[in-house]
This record gives structure tokens, C-alpha cells and sequence, in this order.
């Protein structure tokens, strides 16, 4: 097994899915010989040829929604938006189309591609460059929502959403992209979408965080007997890790970099407060990006969940 | 060289047949006097549709229905030109092309009566649902015609749209997609000159629509879109170019809207009755009746009979439609995904008790 | 006074606003000589000519991005979207220009423009036609959510949003257009955005729900001794009066027609969660469309929260 | 007339001044010595300002930066022509407009450095800040152009993009408005032949991307980008001409992008150093400074001098860059809205305790 970051375990999976499975081809603006502004594509286009690592015109809204008609056609197409920032031009071909092709035609038509793209803040980009609004794709029912958190999961993350029979959105948290090197072993594995994992287990507290923050999370709850939830995909959410912790450790603490108001956060809490509200003994903190705009560089650190917020989130919760 | 000439171009315009029935016999198709009446059917049968539809809109038997009235010629030309093989991705007012191309004529019915299960195409035919958002289809056709290039199959990919359609931004990435990549793709505009109440002067400055083929580097042409041998015949040489290799066409069939935009809508309100009462001296159907008359092909007792066999298939799809079952409450979660979360198994098991 | 409906009521609020303030430009596909698709702008080509109601091409980016390029130059345009269903294309330009001009220029340019739109289910429309997907639009800082719940309303919160510094996304629930009349002043009166209503006082549960499905709660909710809001304005959220409620009733139910994961109702309930947790007697209830695409017409009445449903969740959360 | 002509549209390209520095005497724009010597300091002052970004990157002083090096011609030559009560919309990439119109240099390093309070732009200037998510601000343009002609102001517009921007819907959708309502607007394409590393090839299959004006029905030309007298001349024109209500213009910049994409690019990746290289010859200051030098208006001592004082600018800027202090984490909230909800003001004063 090689030691591996989340870039080239990303780069690996492709490779083995685009060998495995000729349907596999990549589109997207500077993945072909570029190997992609991350060089998560690196070698792909050499190894594959330019019809399987498609270089397109500048146009996320075509690169969707050829996505969609290739998909439907038969093949599997694996397309990149350069950074999350630049995906709302291709909302509406993710929404109103890759969403419900399957719905519409009964059936008849599918959608199995995947999107990936760039995710989430800390690496001092220019604006639109570190956005974390999963929250969007997480309100469309029909797209699945991953976000790994390090290169083994990512690894088998990415092969089952290449393998998934829907569209899928894979949301790479550009921090990690090179933060850690793992034992990612070669050869087909598949993480079930759909599952989240105890990234670490405890019985005070559950504290749920995904993406970049997880790291911050795990640093931040040293010294607490906290229960830490890695989701990895968002969409649909595993309700039942979630629920099964909460019960367990009655309090409830949820991180993310996206703006507090109608982020996923909301609804880690709303559900808990359905479903396991006689469990909890204090309230259910939300520690979050504020409601503003991502700022740039010399505000970033500012915007994103400080350790000492999380504790504090962490102390206030555990006084009840 | 101070001030040049960059690059010249020119856009063409066919018609085959002019409106008194004669028609330019060097362009005319080649097409057996058996395929010519078929065609003159499948446009009878458009017409009987239509108006079948308009009337079971009124009586509350379907939803609100966007009428095809003047525009037979432009969607039974085109898809009568078109392969089993090819992959068609229509917008929503092309129930003309639909049934020339055999899906079956009840699911249309069901699908403007509300019901989406209307929109199951039947095994072995490869036509998209209809799309209600304007124009965001053509960058499927796009995608379809390239994995079917990357498959090295050869057959053509149609897309449909109106001349509101031409100012999407999804227009112009999938023009622009299939142009650079030199995709197998057809693009059918139906330019009936109203996008609802917007005439075409107010939808774009360009003289034609064919003309912003230029801007992608492919053929623009402009059909007159009443005469169906000029629509047969522009489609059908550019699925071949399509389907032989030489990439995209953009086709402008010129016609015009006779109804309402839907019977939610009332035209009286934007446009004047004379603009549509001169449009009606150039009926498809009448035109394509007097050129086959000339041939001998066509006489009244001919068009009673075909309208009478017509108006049958239709009686029958509406009898068929209506004996559907309503759909069961669960059928909503059938095809949301693969595989329904645990989430939305409660909610389908809520739903349907 | 006049007895106006819904339509009739926006209607007046454009025309006088426009008369007040030349600066008022209308927008959109067929809101010319038309007036609309659904009559709302009848009378007013008519009245302020081709300059001041303009009819533009089939582009929904366009409409959404000139507004802001319209606004910044000093004008107060308000756009109209056919469908909220179309809304998706001018994603971008709401999420990244409008909602963000403001803060990109340090305050040197900014976007005070309205962005109408039919909102919501219950007309039997063809696909597209019936979407209620407030929650997208709840996650956007910079942006203004309103959704009038009667004619009398829709008038001053469109008035106040017409006026309001920032952009503004006004649904307009189709199935109340003509449902009620009520009593319209002439004239100008404001109400204030992010404020919320008490559509019917109550002591044992609080019920929060908009648009049409205020209607069906407000009938729903007889022999019931249940406090219901009417928050009028989305985002920014009213909290206080939500708040002030609930530690009065101890209970909260919220309906909503979006599909329920990640819609409106999880960020009122994680609100509560954190917020006064300990006034709650028992679950947070949502009443949601559930996580498919919205239905045509044959089953939409099975897709929308129903009475019995709404019903249900007043029973259950009054055991406690 | 069954096939017929329908229309026939020509492109045109204007160049001025010949590499060896050689002009075509009737089309050098009307401009005195100091004005022709003024556009030559602008061109070195944007290579500096252009080269210490590049240095100050490097060192970590700034965040990533897009170089401007050998588009230097096509950002002097077209803001130069734009006048004060007109409004701009840049992209990215305009350094040397921006200098040109007389944006502080210091604010430029200051939001490549990370520091959103660098796209305040000086009261009196019409600059919007400078737009990321590519071509999405041509809608602006028309909207503003749409409201200034609402106004009866006889002021124009102007769209700064790249080849890359021509690709996006809403380069389509604001076109098609422009050219529908007749705007007094002026697109600026720098044509620079590369969008990171997507070659002009595999952006469009369109001959030049003037000729895309073609589909909106107004005029599109293409100029030699690197050529700075027939840059001018040509936005000159189009800015009268919208001045003057005779609507948009399309102007394709024909250059070349020198550098890499931006810090974090590597362009040997995927171009030839030799491309790189032939298009060093045509350096659009050295072709500048054979004209000048013809007109006597330029010798070795005078660049120097002129190169010594550009120097002095850039250092005075980059001082007053680093001399600012870096925001308060407060000023995250102070724009977001015309007023704080509760909620925003409490996480204000959660940031800023
Ligand atoms: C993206 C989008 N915007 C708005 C609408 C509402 N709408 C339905 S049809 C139509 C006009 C379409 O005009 P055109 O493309 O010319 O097709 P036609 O109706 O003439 O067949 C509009 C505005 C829609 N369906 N999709
Ligand atoms: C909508 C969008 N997609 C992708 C990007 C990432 N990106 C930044 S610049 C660029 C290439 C732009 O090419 P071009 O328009 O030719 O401008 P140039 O960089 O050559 O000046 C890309 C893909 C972006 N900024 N915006
Ligand atoms: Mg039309
Ligand atoms: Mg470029």
C-alpha cells in the first residue's frame, strides 16, 4: 500500500474507475492536459486520450448539462466545475434536470454522473474560490451530496459515486487536498454512500462536522469526551449515526464554514429536535460561518469556526 | 493591410413549394407517392390532435395545452426525416414531431392531462421528455451527440426549440459545444415569431435566427416553415451531414404561431387578428394539399377519408387516456433515485397508508 | 376603500410606486402589453409606456444581472421571473452579484432591486409552474426573502421591498392570487421587512407557516388553541416573534410546502433548538412536501401537506 | 426562389501600426504628442505595475495574481478612449485599464493582496469592482447601459472579458439584450487566446470571435490587439457611436496572454515555448516605440526616464499598500447589508468582541 494524499487518491480512483469502466470519461475547463488547476487529473489525459478527459469551452451551465445527455446516452461522465464558486451558473441543469430525468421520463432516462468540484475555504483564494454552500444540494431531492475528509475515504467515496445510478455532487475540500497522506490501498473499494462514520467515539457530547472543519473539530475536542460524526455524504444524511449518537450523549453540537442561516447545520438540529428531542439535555449549537459573504484572505480566518468557538460551543452544551 | 475583411458569410433560405401547390422539382425529395401521403396524414393527424386537445381543455378533461396550429408542416417535416437510431430532445410544443415519430398518441394526452407518466417513452424509441424550461435541453443534445460521437456511433441527435429559446444562455453553450467539437446534432428552431406575447423583434436584433449559426462556426439555414418538403429536406441532409461526420446544423424553420401561446393565454391581448388571418392564407396543410393535388395524389374524397381514419386514431387515444387509472400517491417517490433513503421510504409509507 | 385580491393589490403597489419614484422600472418576459401572465402588471405598459415596463428577450440571467447593472446606475428595478421554477438560471446572478455588490464594492455600488415571481403549488400548472423553494434563496446573505400572505400585505411589503437598500426576492403565492379579497388602501404604507405577523393568537402550540399553506393552517388549526405566525418576510427571519412564542406555547409545529430536508422549516426549528430548547415540552414538528420533485397535477394534492396531516402533527405534539 | 440567399455579413480587422512601427498615416488617430507620449507611460507603467505584482506574489506580499504582460497594448489603447462619466465593467485581467483610468495603483495591490476595501473604487469613477466568476458581468453592462439610455445620458458603456468569456450563457443573454435595445454599449474581448489552458481551438469553432457579433445584429470587428493606436481608434469610435445612440459594437482585441495563467498556473504544461516566443516579437511596447520613435517622440534616454518615473509610482504604491493596517474582523458585516438583521448583528459582535 502507498501513502497517499487526498489529490492523487482522487487521481487514483479515476484512473481505476476510467480503466475499469470505458462509460467513465471526464469533462470539464483544464482537465485534460492540464491535469487540472489541483492536478487531481494529472496523467488522465496522457493515459486516456482526449476523448476520455474532455477539455471544454468555459461554460459550467454546457458542462452539466452535456453531463445529463451523456449520462442518458449511456455513458458516465465525470465532470469537473473548476471551484464550487463558479457551480451556480449549472444550477439549473443540476436542479432542474440531473435532479429529476429520472423522475420525469419514469425511469426511462437516468442520470449517473458525478460532479466534482473544489470546496470550502483556507486557502487564501480569490473570491468565489472558498465556498462551502452544500446546503443548496442538499434541498434537492434526487442529487447526492459527498464530501470526503481525507484520501482513503475519499478514495472509496468517489468509485461509489462513479458507480452510483444518480447524479451525485462530490465536493473536494480544497484544505485537505494535500493536508494528509494515508495508506490508500490500490484496487477497487467502495465507501456506501449514505453511511456517515464515528471518526471518534464518546459519550458527552456528539459534535458533527464535515470537510475541512473535521480537522479543526478533532484538534478542538482533545481533553472532551466527545463523540465526533464524519458524515461524508451530506445527502442523504445518516440519520441513524446521528440519532443513535445524540440519544447516547444527549447534547448535540454541529460545525460548518457555510453561513449559519439555512446551512446544513439547520438541519442536523431540526432533525434531532424532531426525532430525539426527549434525549437532549441542553440546546443544540450551531457554530457556523456568520451570515455574510465569504470574505477574502485577510479576513477568512476571522469567518470560519475558530477552535476556541468550538470549545466554547463545547463547554456551553456540556453545562447542562 | 490597415482596415480588412476578416471573413464573409452568407445564410440561404429553401422553399420547395410556393403556395399555390408547384413546387422546384429539382428539390423536390425523393420520396415515393406512398411516404407523400403519409405525410399528408401525419399533418391531418396533428391537426386532429391539436384540436382534440383544445377541446378536452375545455371540458377540464387535460391541463393547460400549448397548441402546434400552423406549425404541422415544420414538426412532421422535420421528424419524418428522422431514425429510429437518432436521439430526439424535444421542448414542449412538438406533439407533431412526436407522433410522426410513433409515441404513442394517448401518453401525450396524459401527460397535458397532469399525469407524468405520460412522458415514459416506450422502449426503442430514443426521445427525451419533454422539456418545459425553455431552451436548457439543448446542451442534453449536446451531451447526447457526444457520447454517441465518443461511441463512434453514427446517427444524429435532434434537438427542438422555439425562437424565445435562441436567448437562453444554454442555447449558446450548447451551440457552442456542439460546434467546437464538431457534434453529430441537428438543431430544429421553430421560429412562430412569439415567445408568449414577445414577437421576435423584441426577442433579438439579428435579421435572422439562422444567422447565429456564424457565431459557432456551423451551417445556419432558413426553411420556410409551411412548406414540409423544404423542412424534409433540410433535416434530412443535415442528419446525414450529422450522421456522416460533418457536425452541427442549425435549421430556422420560419412559421408561425396561429393560437394562443396556451389556452391560459389570450393573444388578442398583444397581436393583431389581421397579422394571424394573414398568416392562415399560408397553411401547411393547404399548401402541401394543392402540391399534391397537382401530382394527383390528393382530391376531397382522398382528405375526408384521411381525415375520418385521423380523427379515429385520436378518438381511440383519448379513450385510451382516459381509462388510465389515476396514479397512486406512492408513485411520486417511484423515481426520485435508484434507491430512496431511509428518509423518503417514511415519508412514501406516510404518503401512501 | 377598495376590495382588491392579490393581484389587484400588487398591481396598485407597482402602479403608484412607479408614479412616486421614476426610477421604478419593471422587467421581464411579457409583463409589457400582456401584463403578465397572470395579469399583475395589467395596466401599466399601458400607463408608464415601453420605458418604464419593458419586455425583455427569454433570458432569465439576463433579467436577473441587467436588474443589478440597472440598480447600481441608480434605477429601482423590479424584475419579474415567469415561474419561480425559471429562477434557477439567474442562480448565479442573484447569489453572486446581487446579493454580494454591495460588499464587493465596500458599499460604492449597490443593488436595490425586487425580483418578483409566482411562488408555490395549487394551480394544477404544467411542470416548473408550482415550486416553492424559499430555503435556496434563505441561505443567500444580501438577499431579502418576502412572501405576502393577503392582499393587504402584499401592498406594503412590496411598497417596502421596492424601497428596501438591497435586493429582494418577492413569491408571490399563486393560489392566493384571487382567492381573497380584502380591504387595499390607496396610498402609500409600508410594512416593515423582517417582521412577522400573528395571523391568530394562541396558548398551546405555535404553528409557523406561509404562502398557501397558511390558508390550509389557519382552517387546519380550528378548535385548536394554537398560536399561528405568519412571518411575511423569509429571511431575515423574524426570530423574536418566533421566539416570544414558543416559550409562551411550548410547542412548535411548522408547515411548509418545500420538500422537507434542508427546506425553511430546519432552520425555524434549529433556531428553536438553540434557542429555547428549554421552553419545549416536546418535538419540533415539520410538515413538509417530502424529498421528491414536485408533482404534476395528479398528485400534487398528495405531494402538499394536507389538513389531516397538519392535523396529526398538532395532536401529537399536544401529548406532551 | 427556392434557394436563395438570405444574407451576407463581413467582418472586418483593423490594424495601424505595422511591426516595424511603420502606420497607415490615415488611420492614426487625432491625438497630440503629449496624448501619443501619455498612452506610451501608461503601457510601461502597467508592465511595472504588472511585474513588481509578479515579485511581490512571489515573496508572499500578495495573494495569486493574473499578469497582464503582453495585453498591455489592448488595456491602454480601449481605456483610454473611455471617458470619465462612462461606466467600465472589468474583469480580472484589466490592470492596465484600471491604471488607465486612474484607479489607485495602491488598491489594486491591496485586493490581489486579499483586501476586499481595494475594490472601493474612488468616488467619481464609474469602475465596477473587478468581476471572478467570468463573463457573468456582461448582464451588468447592458443593465447599466439599459438605465443610462432610460435617462437620456449620453454616456457609454464598456465590457471588459477574455476569449474564455465568450463562452458563458450570460455573454449570450447580455448580448442578445445589448443588440435587442440597442445600448450604447462596447464589448472588449481580449482575445488572448488562452482561458488557463484551453486553446482558442477548443473554446469555439468561430473563425474570430468578432464575427459572434453577427448573431445579435450589430457590428463586431477585430483589431490587432498588441497594436495600441488601432486599439484606440476602434473603442473610440464604438464609444461614440453608443454615445451617440447608435448602439453596441463588439471589439475583439487580437493578443496574446505572455505570461502563465496566473501565480498558481504553469503554462509549460500545456504550450509550446516556442508559441510563446513568436509572440514576443510582436511585443505590443516595442511596437509602440518604433512608431514613436519614427514621429521623433521617442529615443533610449526618454524610456528610461519615462521607465525611472513609472518605477517611482509603482514603489509609492506598493508602500501605501503595505502601510494600510489589515481590516477588523467587524468589517465582514459592514457592507452586507443596508442594515444588520439581529441575528447578523449578533454574530458582529460575536467576530469583533
Ligand atoms: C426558462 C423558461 N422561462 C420562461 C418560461 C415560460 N414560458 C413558457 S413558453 C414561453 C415562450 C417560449 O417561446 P418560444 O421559445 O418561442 O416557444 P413557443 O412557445 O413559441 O413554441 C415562456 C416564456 C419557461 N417555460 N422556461
Ligand atoms: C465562471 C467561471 N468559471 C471558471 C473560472 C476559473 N477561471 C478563472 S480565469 C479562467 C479562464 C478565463 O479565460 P479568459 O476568459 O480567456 O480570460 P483570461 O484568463 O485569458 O484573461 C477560468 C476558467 C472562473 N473564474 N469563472
Ligand atoms: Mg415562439
Ligand atoms: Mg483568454
Amino acid at each position: 500500500m502507498t501513502q497517499l494524499n487526498m489529490v492523487q487518491a482522487i487521481n487514483l480512483a479515476l484512473r481505476e474507475e476510467m480503466a475499469r469502466d470505458d462509460r467513465v470519461v471526464l469533462l470539464g475547463e483544464d482537465v485534460g492536459r492540464d491535469g487540472g488547476v489541483f492536478r487531481v487529473t494529472e496523467g488522465l489525459f496522457e493515459e486516456f486520450g482526449p476523448e476520455r478527459v474532455i477539455d471544454t469551452p468555459l461554460s459550467e451551465s454546457a458542462i452539466v448539462g452535456a453531463a445529463v445527455g451523456m449520462a442518458a446516452y449511456g455513458l458516465r461522465p465525470v465532470a469537473e466545475i473548476q471551484f464550487l464558486g463558479f457551480i451556480y451558473a449549472a444550477f439549473d441543469q443540476l436542479f432542474t434536470h440531473a435532479a429529476r430525468i429520472r423522475t420525469r421520463s419514469r425511469g426511462r432516462f437516468t442520470a449517473p454522473l458525478v460532479v466534482r468540484t473544489p470546496y470550502g475555504a483556507g486557502i487564501k483564494a480569490p473570491e468565489l474560490h472558498e465556498e462551502s454552500t452544500e446546503a443548496f444540494f442538499c434541498h434537492m431531492p434526487g442529487v447526492k451530496v459527498v464530501v470526503p475528509s481525507g484520501p482513503y475515504n475519499a478514495k472509496g467515496l468517489l468509485m461509489a459515486a462513479i458507480r452510483d445510478p444518480d447524479p451525485v455532487l462530490f465536493l473536494e475540500p480544497t484544505r485537505l487536498y494535500r493536508m494528509v497522506k494515508e495508506e490508500v490501498p490500490e484496487g477497487e473499494y467502495t465507501l456506501p454512500l449514505g453511511k456517515a462514520r464515528i471518526a471518534r467515539p464518546g459519550g458527552a457530547v456528539t459534535v458533527v462536522a464535515w470537510g475541512s472543519m473535521l480537522q479543526r473539530v478533532m484538534k478542538a475536542v482533545e481533553g472532551y469526551d466527545a463523540e465526533v460524526i464524519d458524515p461524508m455524504t451530506l445527502s442523504p444524511f445518516d440519520g441513524e449515526t446521528l440519532l443513535d449518537s445524540v440519544k447516547k450523549t444527549g447534547r448535540l453540537v454541529v460545525v460548518h464554514e457555510a453561513p449559519l442561516t439555512c446551512g446544513l447545520g439547520a438541519e442536523i438540529a431540526a432533525t434531532v429536535a424532531q426525532e430525539a428531542i426527549l434525549h437532549l439535555r441542553g440546546p443544540i449549537i450551531r457554530v457556523a460561518g456568520p451570515d455574510v459573504p465569504v470574505p477574502l484572505a485577510k479576513l477568512i480566518d476571522h469567518y470560519l469556526p475558530s477552535p476556541e468557538r468550538i470549545r466554547a460551543a463545547l463547554d456551553e452544551v456540556l453545562q447542562y | 493591410m490597415p482596415e480588412s475583411i476578416l471573413a464573409t458569410f452568407t445564410v440561404k433560405r429553401l422553399e420547395i413549394i410556393a403556395p399555390d401547390g408547384t413546387a422546384d422539382e429539382s428539390l423536390v425529395p425523393d420520396l415515393s407517392g406512398d411516404e407523400l401521403r403519409r405525410i399528408y396524414y401525419l399533418l391531418l393527424l396533428t391537426r386532429a390532435f391539436d384540436g382534440r386537445a383544445l377541446a378536452l381543455q375545455r371540458e377540464g378533461r387535460i391541463g393547460t395545452y400549448p397548441s402546434v396550429l400552423g406549425q404541422e408542416a415544420a414538426q412532421v417535416g422535420s421528424a419524418f426525416a428522422i431514425h429510429e437510431r437518432d436521439w430526439v430532445f424535444p421542448s414542449f410544443r412538438e406533439m407533431g414531431a412526436h407522433l410522426t415519430l410513433g409515441y404513442p398518441l394517448h401518453q401525450l394526452y396524459q401527460y397535458w392531462g397532469g399525469d407524468e407518466r405520460g412522458l415514459r417513452t416506450p422502449d426503442g424509441m430514443n426521445i427525451f421528455p419533454i422539456c418545459v424550461s425553455v431552451g436548457t435541453h439543448i446542451p442534453h443534445a449536446a451531451g447526447a451527440a457526444l457520447a454517441a460521437k465518443l461511441r463512434g456511433d453514427r446517427i444524429a441527435v435532434i434537438a427542438y426549440f422555439g425562437d424565445g429559446g435562441t436567448s437562453k444562455g444554454d442555447f449558446h453553450e450548447g451551440f457552442n459545444l456542439a460546434g467546437v467539437m464538431g457534434l453529430p446534432t441537428v438543431f430544429i428552431c421553430q421560429n412562430n415569431q412569439w415567445a408568449i406575447s414577445v414577437p421576435l423583434s423584441a426577442q433579438t436584433a439579428s435579421r435572422s435566427l439562422a444567422q447565429k449559426a456564424v457565431a459557432y462556426g456551423f451551417d445556419g439555414i432558413q426553411v420556410d416553415g409551411n412548406d414540409v418538403l423544404a423542412v424534409y429536406r433540410a433535416t434530412r441532409e443535415a442528419l446525414e451531414k450529422a450522421r456522416g461526420g460533418g457536425g452541427p446544423t442549425f435549421i430556422e424553420c420560419l412559421t408561425y404561431r396561429m393560437s394562443d401561446h396556451t389556452t391560459s393565454d389570450d393573444a388578442s391581448r398583444y397581436r393583431s387578428p389581421e397579422e394571424t388571418e394573414q398568416w392562415r392564407e399560408r397553411d401547411p396543410i393547404l399548401r402541401y394539399e394543392r402540391f399534391l393535388a397537382k401530382r394527383g395524389l390528393w382530391n376531397e374524397d382522398y382528405a375526408a377519408e384521411m381525415k375520418g381514419k385521423a380523427g379515429g386514431e385520436i378518438d381511440e387515444a383519448v379513450r385510451r387516456y382516459e381509462s388510465v387509472p389515476p396514479p397512486a400517491p406512492g408513485e411520486m417517490f417511484d423515481f426520485v433515485s435508484g434507491e430512496l433513503s431511509a428518509r423518503q421510504q417514511r415519508q412514501r409509507e406516510e404518503a401512501s397508508p
